[in-house]
């Protein structure tokens, strides 16, 4: 365990990150009142139906980075609301995944005048002023998969599930995987500034400390979602707690690097290993045995969402009001956020059927 | 490959440890594995571009015996030289070149050194040493018991106004190492440098700079000059700071002064922003020397002043010294070449394997004693210390 | 002979092998299993790819050059590589290590050519083909990605088996860093590598084809890059468009911290293999020592700065006490006068050296 | 090089072309909200750019800067968070830059080191003092007043509030290069540092110095990076260096050391700038952008060295045919 002073020095800048991340979006909400009037004349427009959605919107889909499948997966389900609304749709984006590299890329959408953007953001804060400056210049802007630290830069964010559901399931499997004797586990995760990670391994905290005494989580190490450094640390970790039993990856990176490690390793079958995983990449590791299940949520659905919001908001309405999509209807919660579902839940027997 | 090496160093007279560094080697056996890399590849004509320039005559000497080994062995030798006693020591033909044309080939038997000069320099070469005598002044320079360990030993020795001093002795004997260490390029480890009385901080140059000392160094190319910077950058670049105001060079001021030493030296140049890599040797050597006397110097110390540069121009630099020493300015010089030294120094000292080994006036030096304390084959009655 | 066991002791491998050595005793004694086979196993595993990478580097170094795109043509031929073999079932390792190869002396080819030809600083050049080389794999690779599942059972396989307890990643690249070993100590043009690092015009007029040394250095780097790339795809299970990324600077320090001169001339291969086993033991250590997870990257660092320090700190208390040896050798036997060695001075390139030619 | 195909005036010409093309093709590129966006997303590289050019004409370099940026970026958000004064913050940031500057410094001039191997070294070491000083958080409570400074514009015009800071630092970067004492000794250095020792010119102060000096701006550009991105993170600036070093080499600068220009520096760092944007506006995957970028630094070699080589060539042919003329 990290020495005491440390933990306690980020947790208070956690608070404080957080206790800031509220008072500047409320501040930040007031100071852009030209913005807001923009929402408050469409506010008393009908509800928004599916009808709503006019045709012919032109939607820029900017992921994290692009060349990576999760994110093409969800372009994919993209394409198909954009076929189903009639509107033009493209993918643009920065080949790595930082907040610096995706602000170019919302200054062409501001420049070429795109309708709405449907952004992951690759960090929480950078790109929060130029979002605000994109809905400034009449960009309807949605989050999907990733948040922004400032609910007004954005009208709506598509989540592919709850943090809640995301951590206890995690949990749920490494458990089930480890068996009822218990043990060690440690988490491998992505950077250590990444926002939703840091959310789900809180989450996975709590859970482990209210229902799962046998369990003791020992160590949390950070892949940075780069392959060889994720494999380098799931081995570091075995030196470091040899009596380790289970690692729960909540990234795609670092849970293939964890299971391709342990598969060939003398570990295979005493060490569990689960997390959130692409069913394309983790193929290999359910059928030999090394991982007994992961889960994930359908990246299409996040795109597929993602962008009937943003064609509502771009159309004059508020998504915040709930919206539909395809013929179900979604409600939306209080912070403007949307569920798409819970997790999928991967094993060898169905792990065939999924294609992303 | 070490046998082959061993092998070819006997072949050439010389005790060499193929395992050693060629760094740590002195220049002469530097060449010697040169010349033995060459041998190895079984060459039949060997070009050899002023292998002696930076060696002393008795290097020199062993150097000519190996080419001649080569010759003997049937071998082709073409041999690139400024030093005319080598030329006629060796070479069976010669061919004098000017301005990047031929101007004669003919067989060395039937000409002379004279001749020689006149076809290189173009017309008749009166004065080659143009010593003027002059009454020296107060000691510019003290020296006492400088030693840097392993490389100069106790080395004590006053220069005074208007007196050139020159540093005799083989290469790598540590005169070069001592005029560093008088300037600051290099530290010391004990001893004292005194300019005009007061002392001089060790391995700081710019305090050298500041009481008047000035260094031409050794090596014009590496330590001379800047290249690829026009003649003008590199007359100025060390009195910047009186060429300045408000920290801006005024770049008028700085071509003025240019302008000027160009006139003085006679330096042949295709205008002050022509970059000094395009000039000879000889007029690249004007330009360092127009550096260094354009600080104003009392003490100007000199290294190797002549090496590689052609005989007129030799002579127009031995000029420029006796007149600059003639004008109150103390001159230390440090030189391979007898004659030079011979010709210009009012005092010569000469150096062996770091240690100052005699003290010679003028009257007294001649090319036998100076040979002989520098090769330490006999002690020679001097000083041994300062005058 | 005992000049050989000299020339060991007074290299520059010996005491960067001791500082392994320590690093290793110090890790294991307070964290047995550090070495345990698994352990042992692992850390091999993770030097395999950038060692092979540094001993490639060693190459362009000796000869004052520098490969930066080490990186990026290890993804590129990471993706070739596992194109090649993709969907193939049959014992196809030595097809993806052929084309890796292979992709890897086209790229030293490129490499090799703008700076050996057009006598472009290497340095500028391979930052270049860094960023064409990496956008060009970008663009093939698109969104697609290789997995576990699309490649060969005897590729994935070769990534996590072994033999003699060392694992077969390890064995490619102590081939490779025997074979260059051998090449640059013995064979006359691997000589001339060095020749041409410690002075360039000198090599040109003894009649070392200079610019052909220059492209068969960086294709070694090429293929050593290429090599690892297959390693890589090994080693992972597959492969997608960030492969490689930022792996240059790590193999550039292997060599230095391994004793290999940046300024040319000097360095061996085994250097730059202990150099790349001290850090990336070192990095695995501080793991296996517990050190928390946000200190070990600046720890690295300054290990980094410690080791190239203590390595110049003994370079000059050498050269001092080898200049005070000569002086006493010379007083010994009067008559051989050798030079005292100055740092950095390079007598041999001045004007008035002597300079042969052949011509045959 | 020949004088009339210098490289720095080619940038020049380059920069005018593309921006004229670009405004021709694409109304979009040439408006001033574009024009403001690329002057605030270059300022970091820009920034950095310019004492860098410094160090490389001395044949040094600096790898560091990059993680020297981001270090000082961390060191502002946790004292602004320790402190609650951002003078106090902003005053703790650029003393970070210079201490890095001087460790690197030091460690180059006093002990002799090659500066590349030092500052991979300090390169990660800076980095990992980023994390270690904010882990896994990010410091995102920055004042509004001071990030607005990061990413609005001056009132009334299209520029963003960096461009002040850029203008004067460009030139008074570029007037020291040119016109004073201690650039014509950056010069000297870079051409022979043996010949700059003889000649009394302080090399290892004077690069302690441009060490210093280029800790310090890279610590400026940590500040502006983090008001530009409303947080101070410990990823900040992230590869960095290796686009800043791209930038001088494109500018001009000679990576051997003593030749180039500060004008062909900026240059070189507005016209890739104007290339980025105007290629991402007409919809040019990044990756091409990549490759664009490696062959524009591979152009910036080549094409000078087959310029000269075609000179030196009808240079000579011309010589043969005057002589063969009677």
């Amino acid at each position: 365990m990290r020495p005491t002073r440390l933990r306690l020095v980020a947790f208070l800048a956690v608070a404080a990150a957080s206790l800031a991340a509220c008072g500047g979006g409320s501040s930040a909400g007031a100071g852009s009142s030209s913005s807001a009037a923009a929402p408050s004349e469409s506010a008393s427009a009908p509800a928004a139906t599916a009808g709503a959605v006019k045709e012919g919107l032109k939607i820029a889909i900017l992921p994290k980075a692009i060349n990576i499948p999760y994110f093409d997966a969800a372009y994919a389900g993209a394409q198909k609301a954009c076929a189903e609304i009639k509107a033009e749709c493209e993918q643009i984006g920065p080949t790595q995944a930082t907040g610096a590299a995706q602000l170019q890329f919302i200054n062409t959408v501001i420049q070429k005048k795109y309708d709405a953007l449907v952004i992951s953001a690759a960090d929480a804060n950078s790109v929060v002023p130029a979002l605000k400056k994109a809905q400034d210049a009449g960009v309807a802007v949605v989050t999907y998969d990733a948040d922004v630290a400032d609910t007004s830069a954005r009208s709506v964010m598509v989540k592919p599930t709850t943090p809640d559901l995301i951590g206890k399931s995690q949990v749920d499997w490494i458990s089930k995987a480890v068996g009822s004797g218990g043990g060690e586990i440690a988490i491998l995760s992505a950077a250590a500034t990444a926002e939703n990670q840091n959310a789900w391994i809180k989450i996975m905290k709590d859970e482990l400390a209210a229902n799962h005494p046998e369990l003791k989580l020992v160590d949390t190490v950070y892949g940075d979602d780069d392959a060889a450094k994720s494999a380098e640390k799931a081995a570091a970790l075995m030196q470091s707690h040899p009596n380790l039993k289970g690692i729960i990856s909540p990234t795609t990176v670092g849970v293939a690097a964890a299971a391709k490690y342990i598969s060939g390793s003398k570990y295979k079958g005493t060490v569990q290993v689960t997390g959130l995983g692409l069913p394309s990449e983790m193929k290999a590791y359910v059928k030999d045995g090394t991982v007994k299940s992961f889960g994930l949520w359908d990246p299409g659905m996040l795109g597929y969402l993602g962008v009937y919001a943003a064609g509502v908001k771009a159309s004059g309405g508020d998504p915040k009001a709930g919206f539909k999509a395809g013929d179900k209807d979604y409600t939306v919660d209080g912070d403007g956020v949307a569920i798409v579902g819970p997790p999928q839940e991967f094993t060898a027997e169905n792990v065939d059927q999924f294609t992303f | 490959m070490r046998r082959d090496a061993a092998v070819l160093f006997g072949q050439l007279g010389v005790d060499l440890d193929p395992d050693r560094p060629a760094r740590g080697l002195s220049i002469a056996d530097q060449q010697i594995v040169e010349i033995a890399k060459a041998l190895s590849t079984d060459a039949r004509v060997i070009v050899m571009d002023e292998p002696t320039a930076a060696l002393s005559a008795s290097e020199s000497e062993r150097l000519l015996d190996v080419a001649r080994r080569l010759r003997d062995g049937g071998a082709a030798v073409v041999f690139v030289s400024h030093r005319l006693d080598e030329v006629f020591a060796l070479c069976d033909r010669l061919t004098v070149m000017r301005d990047g044309a031929t101007v004669r080939t003919c067989p060395v038997a039937g000409t002379d050194a004279g001749e020689v000069v006149r076809w290189m320099v173009g017309r008749e070469l009166t004065d080659l040493f143009p010593k003027t005598g002059t009454t020296p002044g107060d000691v510019v320079l003290r020296v006492r018991g400088l030693t840097t360990d392993g490389v100069f030993d106790d080395v004590s020795f006053d220069v005074r106004a208007g007196e050139i001093v020159a540093f005799a002795g083989l290469v790598g004997s540590g005169r070069s190492e001592v005029v560093r260490a008088v300037f600051g390029i290099d530290r010391y480890d004990s001893g004292s440098v005194e300019v005009l009385g007061s002392p001089l901080p060790p391995a700081d140059p710019r305090a050298a700079l500041a009481r008047g000392v000035a260094l031409v160094p050794e090596d014009r190319r590496q330590q001379g000059l800047f290249m690829p910077a026009s003649v003008a950058r590199n007359t100025a670049v060390v009195v910047l700071s009186r060429l300045a105001r408000r920290g801006v060079v005024r770049e008028r001021a700085e071509r003025e002064l240019a302008a000027h030493w160009a006139q003085r030296l006679q330096l042949r140049h295709g205008g002050l922003d022509q970059p000094v890599e395009r000039l000879s040797g000889g007029n690249q050597q004007k330009v360092v020397l127009a550096k260094w006397l354009a600080t104003d110097p009392r003490l100007l110390v000199v290294d190797e002043p002549t090496r590689g540069i052609d005989v007129g121009t030799k002579a127009e630099v031995h000029r420029l010294l006796s007149e600059q020493a003639g004008r109150g300015l103390a001159v230390l010089m440090v030189s391979s070449e007898l004659p030079e030294v011979l010709g210009m120094a009012d005092r010569v000292l000469v150096m062996r394997e770091g240690r100052l080994m005699a003290t010679l006036d003028r009257g007294e030096a001649t090319q036998e004693r100076v040979m002989l304390a520098a090769t330490g084959q006999a002690s020679v009655a001097g000083e041994g210390s300062a005058a | 002979m005992n000049g050989g066991l000299r020339r060991v002791l007074a290299g520059r491998e010996a005491p960067v092998a001791g500082a392994l050595v320590v690093v290793l005793a110090v890790t294991t004694a307070v964290n047995p299993r550090f070495l345990s086979d698994q352990g042992r196993f692992d850390l091999l595993v993770a030097i395999a790819i950038t060692g092979l990478m540094a001993v490639g580097q060693t190459f362009v170094l000796v000869m004052r050059h520098v490969d930066l795109s080490v990186g990026s043509v290890l993804g590129l031929s990471a993706f070739m590589a596992g194109s090649a073999v993709r969907g193939d079932t049959g014992g196809s390792l030595l097809v993806a290590l052929l084309v890796g190869v292979v992709v890897g002396v086209v790229a030293g080819l490129v490499n090799g050519a703008l700076v050996a030809f057009l006598r472009l600083p290497a340095l500028v050049v391979t930052l270049g083909t860094l960023y064409v080389f990496q956008g060009v794999q970008a663009l093939l690779t698109g969104g697609t990605r290789i997995n576990a599942d699309q490649l060969p059972a005897s590729v994935v396989s070769f990534g996590v088996t072994g033999f003699l307890g060392v694992p077969w990643l390890m064995w490619v690249c102590l081939l490779a860093a025997a074979v260059g070993g051998v090449f640059l100590r013995t064979r006359r043009s691997g000589r001339d590598l060095y020749a041409v690092g410690s002075n360039p015009p000198a090599a040109e007029l003894v009649g070392i084809p200079v610019a052909r040394r220059t492209l068969l250095a960086y294709m070694v780097s090429g293929a050593c890059a290429g090599g690892a790339g297959v390693l890589f795809l090994a080693r992972f299970g597959g492969v997608d468009s960030n492969a490689g990324i930022g792996y240059e600077l790590p193999v550039v320090a292997a060599c230095v911290v391994g004793g290999v001169d940046i300024f040319g001339g000097s360095g061996t291969v085994l250097g730059a293999l202990l150099g790349a086993m001290l850090l990336k033991t070192m990095g695995v250590s501080l793991s296996a020592l517990s050190v928390p997870e946000f200190w070990q990257q600046a720890i690295n660092g300054l290990l980094l700065l410690v080791a190239i320090t203590a390595d110049r700190i003994v370079l000059l208390r050498r050269e001092r006490s080898a200049r005070v040896e000569a002086a006493r050798h010379r007083r010994e036997h009067a008559g051989a006068v050798p030079d005292p060695p100055r740092d950095g001075a390079d007598r041999a390139g001045h004007e008035g050296a002597t300079t042969t030619e052949v011509v045959r | 090089m020949s004088r009339v195909l210098s490289w720095d005036r080619s940038v020049f010409v380059l920069l005018v072309v593309t921006v004229a093309v670009g405004a021709v093709i694409d109304p979009d590129f040439a408006g001033g909200s574009n024009l403001g966006f690329v002057l605030q997303d270059i300022g970091e590289i820009m920034l950095i750019a310019l004492p860098m050019t410094f160090l490389i004409m001395t044949g040094e370099i600096d790898l560091s800067v990059a993680s020297t940026a981001a270090l000082a970026g961390c060191v502002l958000g946790w004292a602004w968070q320790a402190s609650g004064s951002m003078a106090v913050a902003v005053l703790a940031a650029v003393g970070t830059g210079v201490v890095c500057g001087a460790v690197n410094g030091f460690l180059v001039t006093r002990l002799g080191l090659g500066s590349l191997a030092v500052t991979i070294g300090t390169l990660g070491l800076y980095r990992g003092l980023c994390y270690a000083l904010l882990g896994d958080t990010t410091v995102a409570d920055f004042p509004a007043g001071w990030t607005n400074l990061g990413f609005s514009s001056i009132p009334g015009t299209p520029l963003p509030y960096v461009t002040p800071l850029l203008v004067v630092l460009a030139v008074a970067f570029g007037v020291v290069l040119h016109l004073t004492r201690t650039g014509r000794w950056v010069f000297a250095v870079g051409q022979s540092v043996e010949a700059a020792r003889f000649a009394g010119i302080p090399v290892a102060r004077l690069k302690f110095r441009l060490f210093v000096v280029t800790g310090a701006v890279a610590g400026l550009a940590g500040i502006v990076y983090d008001l530009r991105f409303a947080s101070a993170r410990p990823d900040g600036a992230l590869g960095f260096e290796l686009a800043v070093i791209a930038s001088v080499l494109f500018g001009g600068v000679s990576i051997f050391g003593g030749v180039g220009t500060m004008w062909g520096v900026v240059s070189a760092v507005l016209f890739l700038g104007s290339v980025r944007s105007l290629l991402q506006l007409q919809g040019v995957p990044g990756n091409a952008l990549t490759i664009i970028t490696g062959g524009l630094l591979l152009a910036s070699v080549v094409i000078p060295v087959v310029a000269q080589r075609w000179s030196a060539f009808r240079e000579r042919r011309s010589r043969v045919l005057a002589a063969a003329t009677p």
